[in-house]
C-alpha cells in the first residue's frame, strides 16, 4: 500500500508521539489502546501522560466507538393516552480512533453494510461521519490472527490514515480525504517520509503471517449458496454441546451487530434504549410466540451460519469474520469459529 | 462497694478469660474444693469478690497460695466460670505487684552473665512485666 | 506437570466405555493450540486416542455439563473430576440437579492447571506450541528462537495457587492417590479488601465491575447457577438486562449473583478463569465464604452431600446484622 | 417530583406482625418520625429479597431499613432468622463493595414497640441524612 | 388493564388534619389504571362503604385502593365490601395514611406529600393483583395422640368428650406414662395411682378411643385435617383379645431374672410380663429379648398355662395405616443419664440413687413394697442427702447436663424430704440448693412446711463430691450461708436429675415436620399467643414434649391442646389463606433450598415430565407448595435463586412496583 508518489508517507519521530497525539486531540476526542495493570489493552480517552498500548489487540473491538454496547435512542412519557417523545441524542463530538489493527479496519466495511445501507441506522451513520480511523499494521502477529483468510493485509491496514510504526518512527499515509485533514493538520508535527522502512517491516510481517499456525486456512468452502450444504450438517451437534450459551464471542468479536431495543421505566419517563444481543443467548429474538432457535445448537450454528454463509450470500461474498482471533482467545470452552470451519471441511488437504 | 476497684477487675478478667457474672452462685466450686478448709477466701468467693471489683482483700490474702490448682471446681462447675483461673490470674497480678518492681527491658543488659539462662531473663521478663 | 498420563486415562475410560458400564465420556478435548482445550463427549475409543487430551490446561470443570448430559440418556456417562470439581459434582447432588445413577465418576489428581494469560504475558505472543517437562512448561513461539521455560509455579492459575483441596470428595473410582484438604491462602485477598478504607474498596470495585461486558461467561460457566431459567434473562423478574446500563447494573448482576451462590459456591473459581475482562470474582464470592466461615462455623459447600447451605439455615444466636462489620474487623 | 434541597428517601419493609404493627402503635401515640420514611408492608421480614433493596437504592433510596419481629418471636417461627442471616451477609457485601453500612440496616421492633419503631426511624433517618445522597449503588438514569 | 377505584378516607380530622384528602384524591385519578377518585369522611361507615360498593358497580372497577386507617385495622372490612359488591376481596389495596402518615407528620404539605406516594404505592400494587380465592380441604374426624402419659391420656379423653374419635399410641406396654411410676403427688399428696388409674380406667373403656400400645409411629404424611399415619404395632406374641390379664403365666414364666424397667431396675420380672397393676391395656407382653421359646425355641411355658390361649409365638410386627385430622404429640420426658456426674458416685455405689428411683422405693407397689430400705443392703437410712439440679441449669456441661431449670425438682424433692421425716422421724434430710423455685399455687407454703414443720435441714450450696466409704456415703459440700465446707455421712444420696424430652421426640418432630429448639422440646407456634399448637398447623402440642411441666400445668396443657383439637375437628373444611406461595413449574430447579427454610413443612417434590425449550422431554424435580400447610410467610420465595417460588398477594413484582412508586 505504500505508494510513493500516489500518496504522501509522512513520519514523526516516536519521541514526538505525545506531542502529535495532543495536537490530534486539540480538534477531537482521541481515543488509543492503552494497557491496564494486567497488560490488557482497552481504548482510553487520551491525555497528557497516556502511553498507548503495545499489544496487538485490545480485548473489545473499536466496533464500540460507532456501536456503543448500549445506546439511548429517545425518551418518552405517557400521561392518559398521550405520549411525549424526545428525541436525546447529542450532537456528538469530532473524535479519532487511533492505532486500530488491519482485521478490525475491515469490520468497519461489514458493520457499514448492515447499517449504512438502506434503511440507514442514523445512530451509527452521525458516529461514523464524526469518527476518523487511524489504522496502525502489524508488526507482530500471534497464533490465534487469521486475517489473512479474508484476504486482509495485516502489514497495510486500511482506514482514514494507515500507520506504522518501527523502531524509531511512526510512519502515517492517508488514505481517504477525513484522512488527508487529519495529516494537514499535523503536518508541522510531521514530515516527509520515503517507504524503505515501511517496506522492510511489511516484509518481514508477510513473512511471520506466513509460519502462523493458521494461515493455512481455507474459505473456499464456505460463502453464499451453501445454506443447504451446511444447514443440517451431523457436526454441529458436536461442535455445539459444550457452548456455554454466553455471549463472551459476540461481545468481543469486532463484526457482530446484532442489538435488542429495551425500554427502561425510570419512574419518570421511559427510556428506550438499545444494546448488544447475542444469538448465544436463549432469549434471542424472542417473540410473542416465543423464540426461534431453541436448542443451543440452533443458536450456535445461527452465529457461524451468519458469518460464513448468510452474511457473505448477502454482502458480495464478504465473510463476516475478519480473523481478529478475539473470540479464540476469549471462548470459555475454546470452542470457536476456526474449529468450525476446520471441522466442517474447509481445512486444506494437508 | 467502697473499695471497688474496675480496673484491677477488668485486668483479672482479661488475663483469666473468665467472666465472672456467668456464676449463679450455687457453690459447687467451694463444696468440691480440697484445700478449702485451708482457705480465708473460698473459690466461689473468689467469683463474687472479683465481680464486685472488691479484690485488694485477694491480693492480700493466704488463700491465693492455698489454692492446689487441682481445678476440680472448673471440671464442676455448672456455669463453665472457671474460678481457679481466676485465683491464677489473682496470683498473677500479686506477683506483678510484689514491690512494684516490673522489670523493664533496659534492666535486662545489667542481669546477664556468663552463667544465667537465658530462660531464666525471658521467663523472669515475661513473669514481672506487665 | 500433571502426574497422571493422558494414556492411564484413556485406558480407563476405553475399558469402561468397552464393557458397556458407560456409553460416553466427559473429558477434554484437543484444540487448534497447546492450550485451547475443549470439554466434549466421546464416545467411541477411536476418538478418545485421537483427540482425548489431559495436561496442564485441562482446568475445565465438567460437573455442570452433567445437568444436561444425564436429562437426554438413559445409560451413564464417565466423567472425569479433579479434585475441585468433586464439590461442585456434590453441591449439585445435594440440589438434586442430575442423577447420580447415571454417572461414573472417574476422580483424578490435579498439580494445579496453568493460566493461559500468566503463560502468554511471559512467553509472548505467537505461542506455537507448548511441551510440559520436568522444569515446566517450554513455550515455543515464532518470536524465541529457543522455547521459553515457565516454572510451574509461575504459570499456576491463581485458583490453584490458592487450591483449597487435593482431597477428592466424591467419585466411583479414584486413580492416583488421594490428597488433603489444604489450608490455602485463599481468604488473604479479601481481607486485603476487607483492611482497605471504604473509599478504596468503592474505588477498587468500581474499576474492576465497570470493565464487565455482561457476556455472563461467568455465570454461564458457573456449576452453582444451573437455574432452569436465570432471574437475569427473565423479563418478569424485574431484574433482566442485556447490557451493563450505566454504574448500576453491573453492580445489581455481580451482587445478586454472588448472593444466589452464597452458601452454594464451592470456590472452583472457573468464572475468573472465563471472565474475558479478568474482573476477580473469585473475591466476590469468597467474601461470601470468608464471612459464612466467621460467623456461621466453617463451611464448605459441596463438602457433603445433602449438608445444609448457611443460607437456608440458622441458629437461634446468629450475630445481628449491624455486628456484622465489627466482628469482621476483628476477624481481619 | 423535582426537589431542590434533596431529602433522604428511606424505604422500610416492615414485617405484618410486630413492626407494622409496632409502626401503627407510634402512630396511635403521636410519635412523630420523618416523612421521608416510606413503609412497605411484607408478611414477614423474610419476605424481603436483596434484590428489593438493591432497586430501591437504584430508583434513588438513600436508605433502606428492614424491620421484623424480634428473634424468637417470628409469626412464622422462623422467618426473621433467615433475614438475620440474609441481611447479615448482604450488609457485609455492600460494605465490603465500599457502599456506606449506614445506609442499611435490620432492627427488630415488636408490636408493642412503638417508642423503638419512631426512635429507631428518627435516628436511622438522621444518619442516612447525614450521609447524603446515596451515590454508590445509584442508578444515574433514574435522576434524569 | 386494571380499572381502579381510589377512596381516601377524612377519618374525620384524623386524617384530613394533617392530609389534603382533596389533593390526594386529586393526584391519583391521574395514576396508571385509576378510573375513580374520590374521598369521603367515613369510609368505613356505611355510606363510606355503600360509596365504594356504588362505584364497583357504576365504574366496573376491578380493583380498589381504600386511603385510610391501617389495614391492620379494616382491611377485612373493605375486603368484606368489595365482596358484596362482586369483586374478589383480594382485589383491595390499603394505603395507611393515617396510623404511618397523619399521626406521626405535623404540616399539611409533608403528610399530603406522603399520603400520595403511599397513594401511589398502594394503586401500583393493585394494578398486579390477581384475584385469590381460598383453597378448601376436607377434615378427616379422628385425631391422633402421640403418647400415653397423663398428658395423652388427658387430652384423648378431653377429645373423646367432644365425640370426636381418637387414638393413643403409646411405645410401653401399658399408659399411664411417667405418673404411674410416682408414688405421691405434689403439693396435696395424693397418691399418684389413686387419680391416675382412674383415668386410665376412662380410657380403656371409653368406645371413641383406641389403644395402640407397644406401637410406634412410623410414617406421616399429608397435612392438616389430612394426615395419613402408618403405626406399627408391635409383636408381643398375646393375642389383645383373648388375654384376661389373669397373671398366670407371668407367675409361671422360668425366666426370671430380666430387670424390671417399671421400677427402674430395682427387682427383676419374667419374660414375659405385665408392667403393673393397673396396667392398661391388662395383657401380657412377652419381651423377645428375654423368651427362650423366642429365641431358641425351647419353653413354650407361659403358652401350657395360659388358660385363654392367648399366647402366640408367632405374632409379627403389624402396620395400621389411619387417616387423622389432628396429631396431638404427647412424648413426654425422661430423666437425664447420671452416668457422666461421677463426682456424685452415681455409678458407684447402689446408694445414690436418681429421685425417680426414690419414688418407687417409697411406692407401696416398688421393689422394697414402700418401705424406705437403701438398695445395697435393704437397711433403713438414717442420713439423707437431696441433691438439687444435678445436669439442671447447667450451662457449661452440655455433653452431661441442660442448660435449663428443669421446673419440677425443686417440688417433688420437697415432697420426698417431707415423706421421709413424717414417715420416718428418725431420718434426718439435708436438701442442698442454689434456688427453691416455687411458682405455683400451694407450693411455696408446701416447701416451708418441710422445712418449718417437718425440720428439712435445706442448706443453700452445692454437693461437690461423693464418696463411697464404707457403708456410708461421705458427702462434701458448702454452705454458702454460713460460709464453709459441710462434711455429711449419709446413708442414701437422692440425686434431683434434669429432665430431657424423650428420645423418641426428635425422628417424630422430623416426620410431622414440627420445628424444636436445641434442647429437642417441640417449639410452639407462638410461645404467649399459641402455646399448644406446633408451627406445623394440625400438629398440637401436650405435656413435658414442649418444656419441663409439672402434672397441674401437663394437664391443663393437655385439656387446651385437647380444645384446639375439637375447634379444627369440628369443621367440615379448613379454608386457607389464599395469599400462599406457589411455584413456578416451568423455572424450578428442584434444589431444595424452599423446602429447608419452610417452617411449615408444606413443600413437597415431585417428579414430572416437561418439554424442554429445545423440544426433549426431560423428567425433572419441580416444588410443590400444599395451600392447606403453606401460611405464607415467603421465606421460599428468597431461598430460590431462579425466583420460581413466588407469594400470592405479596408477588415479587407487586413489591418491586411498590417500591418502584415509592422511589419515584
Amino acid at each position: 500500500m505504500c505508494l510513493k508518489g500516489v500518496k504522501r508517507m509522512r513520519k514523526c519521530a516516536l519521541a514526538n508521539l505525545d506531542k502529535l497525539f495532543a495536537a490530534i486531540a486539540e480538534n477531537a476526542d482521541l481515543y488509543l489502546p492503552v494497557n491496564d495493570e494486567n497488560g490488557a489493552a482497552s481504548y482510553k480517552k487520551w491525555e497528557e501522560g497516556t502511553e498507548m498500548s503495545d499489544a496487538l489487540n485490545t480485548v473489545k473491538s473499536p466496533k464500540d466507538f460507532f456501536f456503543p454496547q448500549s445506546e439511548d435512542l429517545m425518551t418518552f412519557k405517557t400521561e392518559g393516552k398521550n405520549i411525549e417523545i424526545t428525541d436525546i441524542r447529542e450532537e456528538s463530538k469530532d473524535f479519532v480512533v487511533f492505532g486500530v489493527r488491519a482485521c478490525d479496519v475491515r469490520s468497519f466495511d461489514i458493520l457499514d453494510r448492515v447499517f449504512i445501507t438502506d434503511p440507514q441506522d442514523s445512530y451509527y451513520a452521525s458516529k461514523r461521519e464524526k469518527g476518523v480511523i487511524v489504522s496502525m499494521a502489524c508488526t507482530r502477529p500471534t497464533e490465534t490472527c487469521f486475517c489473512a483468510a479474508f484476504g486482509i493485509d495485516a502489514a497495510a491496514p486500511k482506514g482514514d490514515v494507515t500507520t506504522w510504526k518501527t523502531e524509531a518512527d511512526l510512519y502515517l499515509q492517508a488514505n481517504t480525504e477525513k484522512g488527508e485533514k487529519l495529516l494537514a493538520a499535523l503536518e508541522a508535527l510531521t514530515e516527509e517520509a520515503d517507504c524503505a522502512a515501511v517496506e522492510a517491516q511489511q516484509a518481514k510481517t508477510r513473512a511471520i503471517m506466513e509460519k502462523l499456525p493458521l494461515a493455512g486456512l481455507d474459505t473456499e468452502q464456505f460463502g453464499g449458496g451453501k445454506t443447504k450444504e451446511y444447514f443440517d450438517a451431523p457436526e454441529w451437534k458436536e461442535l455445539s454441546q459444550s457452548c456455554l450459551g454466553c455471549g463472551t464471542c459476540t461481545f468481543v468479536c469486532p463484526t457482530c451487530q446484532c442489538y435488542d431495543i429495551k425500554d427502561f421505566n425510570t419512574g419518570r419517563g421511559v427510556i428506550r434504549y438499545r444494546c448488544w444481543d447475542s444469538c448465544m443467548y436463549s432469549e434471542f429474538t424472542r417473540m410473542a410466540h416465543g423464540n426461534n432457535r431453541n436448542s443451543q445448537l440452533e443458536r450456535f450454528r445461527q452465529r457461524f451460519m451468519h458469518k460464513l454463509v448468510y452474511y457473505p450470500e448477502n454482502n458480495d461474498g464478504i465473510f463476516g469474520c475478519v480473523g481478529c482471533g478475539r473470540c479464540l482467545a476469549k471462548c470459555p470452552i475454546s470452542m470457536n469459529i476456526v474449529k468450525v470451519m476446520k471441522t466442517l471441511g474447509g481445512k486444506k488437504d494437508e | 462497694m467502697s473499695q471497688q476497684n474496675n480496673n484491677l477487675k477488668e485486668e483479672l478478667i482479661r488475663i483469666s478469660g473468665v467472666n465472672p457474672k456467668k456464676c449463679m452462685r450455687c457453690g459447687k466450686c467451694s463444696a468440691t474444693c480440697p484445700a478449702y478448709e485451708e482457705m480465708e477466701y473460698h473459690p466461689h468467693e473468689f467469683v463474687v469478690m472479683v465481680e464486685n471489683g472488691n479484690i485488694e482483700p485477694l491480693l492480700n490474702t493466704e488463700s491465693l497460695y492455698r489454692c492446689l490448682t487441682c481445678f476440680a471446681c472448673v471440671e464442676r462447675c455448672p456455669r463453665g466460670v472457671e474460678p481457679a483461673k481466676l485465683v491464677e490470674a489473682v496470683r498473677l497480678v500479686a506477683t506483678r505487684r510484689q514491690g512494684a518492681n516490673h522489670m523493664k527491658a533496659d534492666d535486662v543488659p545489667a542481669k546477664l552473665d556468663e552463667d544465667l539462662p537465658q530462660q531464666a531473663i525471658v521467663s523472669a521478663f515475661r513473669k514481672y512485666t506487665k | 506437570m500433571q502426574k497422571i498420563t493422558r494414556e492411564v486415562l484413556i485406558e480407563k475410560a476405553a475399558s469402561l466405555l468397552n464393557e458397556g458400564v458407560v456409553s460416553g465420556v466427559l473429558g477434554w478435548k484437543q484444540g487448534e493450540f497447546a492450550y485451547d482445550v475443549t470439554p466434549a463427549l466421546f464416545t467411541t475409543v477411536d476418538e478418545l486416542n485421537e483427540q482425548f487430551v489431559w495436561g496442564d490446561f485441562c482446568g475445565a470443570n465438567f460437573s455442570k455439563y452433567l445437568v444436561a448430559h444425564t436429562r437426554k440418556t438413559q445409560s451413564k456417562v464417565l466423567v472425569f473430576l479433579k479434585p475441585c470439581d468433586t464439590y461442585s459434582f456434590n453441591q449439585l447432588l445435594t440440589e438434586h440437579r442430575f442423577d447420580r445413577e447415571k454417572v461414573y465418576a472417574v476422580g483424578i489428581p490435579c498439580e494445579g492447571m496453568a493460566d493461559v494469560s500468566k503463560v502468554k504475558a511471559i512467553a509472548g505472543e505467537g505461542i506455537t506450541a507448548i511441551e510440559s517437562t520436568e522444569e515446566g512448561l517450554a513455550v515455543t513461539t515464532l518470536y524465541n528462537d529457543a522455547p521459553v521455560v515457565i516454572a510451574y509455579e509461575d504459570a499456576l492459575a491463581e485458583r490453584c495457587i490458592n487450591c483449597k483441596s487435593k482431597k477428592h470428595v466424591a467419585y466411583d473410582e479414584l486413580i492416583g492417590e488421594e490428597g488433603d484438604v489444604l489450608e490455602s491462602g485463599r481468604f488473604d485477598q479479601v481481607a486485603a479488601l476487607e483492611a482497605m478504607t471504604p473509599d478504596e474498596r468503592f474505588a477498587f470495585w468500581q474499576k474492576e465491575l465497570s470493565k464487565c461486558i455482561r457476556c455472563n461467561a461467568c455465570r454461564d460457566v458457573c456449576p452453582a447457577c444451573t437455574c432452569e431459567k436465570c432471574v437475569f434473562n427473565n423479563p418478569v423478574s424485574g431484574a433482566e438486562t442485556k447490557a451493563p446500563m450505566g454504574t448500576f447494573e453491573e453492580k445489581m448482576f455481580h451482587i445478586i449473583r454472588a448472593f444466589h451462590v452464597a452458601g452454594r459456591c464451592t470456590d472452583c473459581g472457573e468464572c475468573s478463569r472465563v471472565c474475558p475482562q479478568d474482573i476477580p470474582l473469585h473475591l466476590l464470592n469468597r467474601k461470601f465464604i470468608k464471612d459464612i466461615n466467621t460467623h456461621y462455623g466453617e463451611y464448605q459447600a459441596g463438602a457433603e452431600v445433602g449438608s445444609r447451605a448457611p443460607l437456608v439455615n440458622y441458629t437461634t444466636n446468629d450475630v445481628e446484622p449491624g455486628d456484622v462489620f465489627e466482628r469482621g474487623e476483628e476477624n481481619a | 417530583m423535582q426537589v431542590n434541597e434533596k431529602k433522604p428517601l428511606i424505604v422500610a419493609f416492615c414485617c405484618n406482625w410486630c413492626s407494622y404493627a409496632g409502626a401503627d402503635l407510634a402512630g396511635n401515640n403521636r410519635l412523630a418520625y420523618p416523612a421521608d420514611v416510606k413503609i412497605i408492608r411484607v408478611p414477614c421480614s423474610c419476605r424481603v429479597n436483596p434484590m428489593f433493596i438493591l432497586r430501591a437504592f437504584q430508583r434513588g433510596a438513600d436508605g433502606v431499613i428492614i424491620c421484623g419481629c424480634h428473634p424468637g418471636d417470628c409469626h412464622y417461627t422462623s422467618g426473621n432468622y433467615f433475614t438475620r442471616r440474609r441481611m447479615a451477609m448482604l450488609f457485609s457485601m455492600l460494605d465490603y463493595l465500599g457502599i456506606e453500612k449506614e445506609r442499611t440496616r435490620v432492627e427488630w421492633v415488636s408490636a408493642a414497640e412503638g417508642a423503638k419503631f419512631a426512635a429507631t426511624m428518627n435516628d436511622f433517618a438522621e444518619k442516612v441524612a447525614a450521609l447524603g445522597e446515596n451515590k454508590r449503588l445509584e442508578d444515574l438514569r433514574c435522576k434524569k | 388493564m386494571q380499572r381502579i377505584g381510589v377512596f381516601v378516607c377524612w377519618c374525620g380530622s384524623n386524617i384530613a388534619g394533617t392530609v389534603d384528602v382533596q389533593a390526594v384524591s386529586d393526584a391519583l385519578k391521574n395514576e396508571p389504571g385509576v378510573v375513580f377518585s374520590t374521598n369521603y369522611q367515613y369510609m368505613c361507615s356505611q355510606a363510606g362503604q355503600n360509596m365504594i360498593k356504588d362505584a364497583i358497580k357504576e365504574y366496573r372497577l376491578t380493583g380498589i385502593v381504600v386511603c385510610s386507617c391501617s389495614p391492620r385495622m379494616h382491611e377485612a372490612t373493605f375486603r368484606k365490601t368489595a365482596q358484596a359488591a362482586g369483586l374478589n376481596p383480594y382485589m383491595v389495596e390499603i394505603a395507611n395514611i393515617r396510623e404511618q402518615c397523619s399521626w406521626v407528620h405535623k404540616d399539611i404539605p409533608t403528610g399530603t406529600e406522603k399520603a400520595i406516594i403511599l397513594g401511589k404505592a398502594a394503586v401500583a400494587k393493585v394494578n398486579l393483583n390477581a384475584p385469590l380465592t381460598p383453597g378448601e380441604s376436607p377434615v378427616t374426624k379422628r385425631a391422633l395422640v402421640i403418647g400415653g402419659g397423663i398428658a395423652g391420656i388427658q387430652t384423648a379423653l378431653d377429645i373423646a368428650d367432644a365425640g370426636f374419635p381418637v387414638d393413643i399410641v403409646e411405645t410401653k406396654p401399658t399408659i399411664g406414662g411417667k405418673m404411674a411410676q410416682l408414688d405421691k403427688t405434689f403439693p396435696t399428696l395424693d397418691c399418684a395411682a389413686c387419680i391416675l388409674t382412674p383415668k386410665m380406667v376412662d380410657v380403656a373403656q371409653n368406645d371413641k378411643i383406641r389403644i395402640f400400645s407397644y406401637s410406634e409411629v412410623q410414617e406421616v404424611k399429608g397435612f392438616v385435617g389430612n394426615f395419613d399415619v402408618k403405626i406399627k404395632k408391635k409383636a408381643r406374641y398375646v393375642n389383645e383379645d383373648i388375654c384376661t390379664g389373669c397373671g398366670a403365666c407371668t407367675e409361671k414364666c422360668p425366666q426370671k431374672n430380666v430387670p424390671n424397667e417399671f421400677n427402674l431396675g430395682m427387682d427383676n420380672r419374667r419374660a414375659i410380663y405385665i408392667p403393673f397393676a393397673q396396667a392398661v391395656p391388662k395383657v401380657a407382653t412377652i419381651d423377645p429379648n428375654a423368651c427362650n421359646m423366642l429365641k431358641n425355641g425351647k419353653c413354650g411355658v407361659c403358652a401350657k398355662v395360659c388358660a385363654a390361649g392367648a399366647i402366640d409365638y408367632k405374632q409379627q410386627d403389624q402396620i395400621i395405616e389411619e387417616k387423622y385430622g389432628a396429631i396431638v404429640v404427647a412424648t413426654g420426658f425422661n430423666p437425664i443419664s447420671m452416668e457422666k456426674f461421677d463426682e456424685f458416685a452415681y455409678s458407684q455405689s447402689k446408694d445414690v440413687i436418681t429421685s425417680l428411683e426414690f419414688e418407687r422405693l417409697t411406692n407401696a407397689a416398688g421393689p422394697t413394697a414402700g418401705k424406705l430400705l437403701r438398695p445395697s443392703d435393704l437397711e433403713h437410712p438414717h442420713t439423707i442427702v437431696f441433691v438439687q439440679c444435678v445436669g439442671s441449669r447447667c450451662a457449661a456441661c452440655a455433653e452431661k447436663g441442660k442448660e435449663y431449670c428443669s421446673k419440677i425438682c425443686c417440688m417433688y424433692t420437697a415432697k420426698h424430704a417431707m415423706l421421709v421425716r413424717d414417715k420416718y422421724p428418725d431420718t434426718e434430710v439435708y436438701v442442698f440448693y442454689i434456688d427453691v423455685r416455687t411458682p405455683g399455687k400451694n407450693f411455696d407454703e408446701f416447701y416451708r412446711r418441710a422445712v418449718e414443720e417437718y425440720g428439712v435441714h435445706y442448706i443453700k450450696g452445692m454437693v461437690g463430691k461423693v464418696t463411697p466409704e464404707g457403708k456410708k456415703l461421705k458427702v462434701q459440700g458448702s454452705d454458702l450461708i454460713m460460709d464453709e465446707q459441710v462434711h455429711i455421712d449419709a446413708d442414701l444420696v437422692v440425686l434431683a436429675a434434669a429432665i430431657e424430652p424423650d428420645k423418641s421426640a426428635r425422628p417424630l418432630a422430623t416426620m410431622l415436620t414440627a420445628s424444636m429448639d436445641t434442647n429437642d422440646f417441640f417449639t410452639e407456634a407462638h410461645p404467649k399467643l399459641r402455646p399448644v399448637e406446633s408451627p406445623t398447623a394440625g400438629v398440637f402440642l401436650s405435656g413435658a414434649c414442649q418444656g419441663p411441666k409439672d402434672i397441674p400445668e401437663t394437664v391443663s396443657q393437655a385439656g387446651a391442646a385437647a380444645s384446639k383439637v375439637i375447634g379444627l375437628l369440628a369443621k367440615d373444611k379448613l379454608t386457607g389463606n389464599p395469599c400462599i406461595a406457589s411455584p413456578n413449574e416451568l423455572m424450578c430447579n428442584g434444589c431444595s433450598s424452599c423446602e429447608r427454610v419452610c417452617p411449615y413443612g408444606a413443600i413437597t417434590y415431585v417428579d414430572k415430565e416437561f418439554r424442554m425449550p429445545d423440544r426433549t422431554t426431560a423428567i425433572r424435580r419441580v416444588a410443590q407448595v400444599n395451600p392447606a400447610v403453606c401460611q405464607g410467610c415467603g421465606a421460599c420465595t428468597v431461598a430460590c435463586p431462579s425466583g420460581a417460588m413466588d407469594l400470592r398477594g405479596f408477588a415479587s413484582a407487586q413489591i418491586i412496583a411498590e417500591v418502584d412508586a415509592i422511589c419515584k
